[in-house]
Parts: C-alpha cells; structure tokens; sequence
C-alpha cells in the first residue's frame, strides 16, 4: 500500500510514475517536481469531488482501489503518453477513501519543451485512467442512499464475455 | 477440480458480502466460473463493462483456468 | 500598474479577469481561487523560462508588457472562452519585467463541469495570448547578445498592411 | 497639420532610440505616418505582423487619423 505520494527526487519522475495516495493530495507539490530547465510549459489536470452527478446531491464520495494493478495500469498510461506525444515528464496520482466535495481525487501533469504535445499527453492520460484503472466510485447522496458510479444501471441480461 | 482464489470488488463484494473465498471448481474459464458463481450468490449480476483478472493481470472471459489461480471480479470502473 | 494578482475573492474571478504581474506567480494559490462545488476539475496551463530556443542557450528573459490594451485583450480572450466553451471559471495571468530560467511566465486555469471543454477553453485562451496581446519577449543568449523574439528575422520588405 | 503622439515599443523603442515623441505631420492614416517616420529614423523596419493601436484601440492601417492622436506602434508579439 502506498501512502506517501510525490516525494521523490525529480530524476526519479519516471521510475516511480503513478502511485495511489491515501493522504490529501498536494498540486502545488506535484507540479514542482515536474520542472525541467528544458521545457517550455506544464499542463495539468486535477479532478474535484462535486456537489451533484446527474441530477443528484453528492455528499461524500469513496473511491476503492485494488493497487497491484491501479498501480501497474496507471504506470503502462504514463509510458503510453511519454512515447506517442514525446512529452519530457508524466506524473499521476489517484485519492483512495472517502472524500469530501471540493477535494482532488486525481491528479495529473506533463511537462515538455512545447505545449500542444503537452496538452494532448495530459488528456490522453485522464481519459485513459478513467476508462482503464480499477477504481471505483460510490457516491453518498443527500437523503441517505448510495450508489456505485457506472454499475447500478448497468445489469446485462446476456453474457458478459 | 481446480481450487481457485475468488475476489469481489466494490459492487460485486457487496451484492456477495465478502471480499472473497476459495472455491472448488471444475470451471474452464473466468466465463464459467462467474456463472456457476451467480447460482450460489443471488445478488452477484453479470454488468456491461465488468471486466476479469487472472493473477494481477487483467484477462479474457476465455482464459483457461489452472488450479491455484487468483480469480479478481471487477464491476465497471469508475476513476477520476 | 497591476502588481498584485490572485488577491482576489472567489466571486470577483469573473470581473477581475486577466491579469499582469511585476511579481512571481503562485500557481497554487491561482488554482486555489478557481475552486467550485460544482465543478469537476480543473486544468491549468503553466508557461515556463526555458533555457534554450531555436538551438540557442538562453540566460534570461525580459517582457515588456502595454499592460492597457494586454489587461482589455487578456479579459476579451477569457470572455470568449467561457462563452464558447461553456466553462464555469477561467483566469489568467502574465509576468512583466527579467525573468530567471524556470520561473513562471503565463499561468492560465479553467474550472467546469466536464474536463473536455476544459482543456479545450485552456488550449484557447494561451494560444490566443500569445498571438494577440501586446507583450513582447526579450531573449539573452549565452555569449552576451540579446534579441526579441520573433522580430529580428521578419523584416518586410513590402508594405505593412 | 495634425499633432499626433507616436509610441513605441520593444525592438522598434531600441531602433528609434526613444519611447515617444509628439509629431506633426499630414499623414491620413498608420500606414502614412509610419512611412513617414523611417525616413526620420533609419532602424525603424516594417516588420511582418507588426500592429498598430490608435488610443488603445487596436487599428486598421487605414484607419483616418485625427488632431491629438496617440498612435502605438506594436513589432510582432511574442507573449506567453
């Protein structure tokens, strides 16, 4: 389990890549690791905890994480965006627990010499984090009740292969 | 007979209430296996999207099962 | 002369607008004011010093800024981007004055509800800022020579207009 | 013969020696007094996308001038 998050030494950006936090996140702290005296800009990308999801009042939220491969898909997202868009440094980190609105629950950042390969690389990496790592999501609604984000509408009456 | 680890993830734990349990069974594949499942656990439905992991690594519904496998359910994610 | 920046209360983002700072930038605590409830996420655009350009070693940079018309441009720039990419908050600020090697030069940030027309408005208001506001930039090169950038190989041998 | 004052900036400021100054001149519009101008200071190159501002107003380079003008005139930017 990794608790600690962003604190590494700025040559190690790439080895230790994406890791899942269960501690508050700190941008600002993220992104400074990111500097490089040889690129022209950083992109970054940080998701918040919102007050309402499709039509209902969130209070709270819990993300469950199963880290072996959260971790291991999150670092092959990385390794993706560094060699099609030719960025300088990638960096994620996820938020596992509960959460309350307002806070990141992920954050992510490119830095690189020009800032189009930037922009793309750091969209690619969320678009890919949402849709491949296995993270979960149940939101708390005001009222009581809770649901998993994207499985309780989602019954297949048919096989699953 | 294959003795296999089965694990539940978010939605599926809930609906089997339990993260997981060891099982015996003569399940080809991960396709298999979660339908012989879904007759012992009512609430465990089969969901679009869900997906299946052998060993920490995600696989196909088709992937033959050796014994001792670890056997991970996922409902569909939902990061960021 | 502007040369506070990011002091401002959450209501007033909107009416505060485009910025230019003589002092350095704070990233943090510009994402920070960009914060809403109901918003999902935010991506911000950092521009930095870097220390080469167009095969060059640079030293330093200086910006000069007609903060008049670049603080009128900068809020026409943030207004057609909320308006044409419907995002909840979009700031934006620029350095004036000699800037060392990776210090801050533009931060740009937008706050909504989806992330797509965040990187899209984010895309828009840098790329626009650097193509319409009056700032020019002053290179130092390695060796003692200096030159403004994208001015001293354009001379026009026709007419201007 | 208008009064006009005439500002400028970055590399054309470092051509002409000087921020500013107050002119007289006939020029009808930008495009005019600009010509008019090099011949006064040898440095002052037309550049590709150099502007031009008219009381802190970007302005076409035909646009007529008047008496009391602040004309700017802007090289290439280069922002961000």
């Amino acid at each position: 389990m990794v608790t600690a998050y962003c604190f590494f030494h700025r040559s190690l950006v790439v080895e230790l890549g994406f890791r899942v936090s269960h501690a508050a996140l700190d941008p600002a702290r993220c992104s400074a690791e990111l500097v490089d005296a040889h690129c022209g800009g950083l992109v970054t990308f940080e998701g918040w905890v919102r007050d309402h999801n499709e039509g209902r009042r969130v209070l709270k939220l819990e993300y469950e994480v199963y880290e072996p491969l959260a971790i291991k898909e999150g670092e092959q997202v990385l390794t993706e965006a560094k060699r099609r868009f030719g960025v300088q440094h990638v960096f994620g980190i996820h938020r596992a627990g509960v959460l309350e609105i307002g806070e990141c629950a992920v954050w992510v950042g490119v830095s690189s010499a020009h800032r189009a390969e930037a922009f793309d690389a750091c969209r690619y990496i969320i678009d890919e984090i949402k849709q491949r790592l296995p993270i979960w999501k149940k939101e708390y609604y005001h009222g009581g009740d809770s649901g998993w984000v994207n499985c309780e509408r989602c019954a297949h009456p048919h096989a699953h292969a | 007979m294959k003795h296999l680890q089965v694990e539940y993830f978010a939605l599926f734990r809930e609906r089997v209430g339990q993260a997981g349990e060891q099982v015996s069974s003569d399940a080809a594949n991960p396709q298999e296996l979660f339908t012989e499942l879904q007759t012992r656990h009512a609430g465990l439905e089969s969901l679009l999207n869900m997906k299946v992991a052998v060993n920490d690594e995600l696989a196909d519904w088709a992937t033959p099962l050796s014994d001792g496998d670890r056997v991970l359910f996922f409902p569909p994610v939902a990061g960021g």
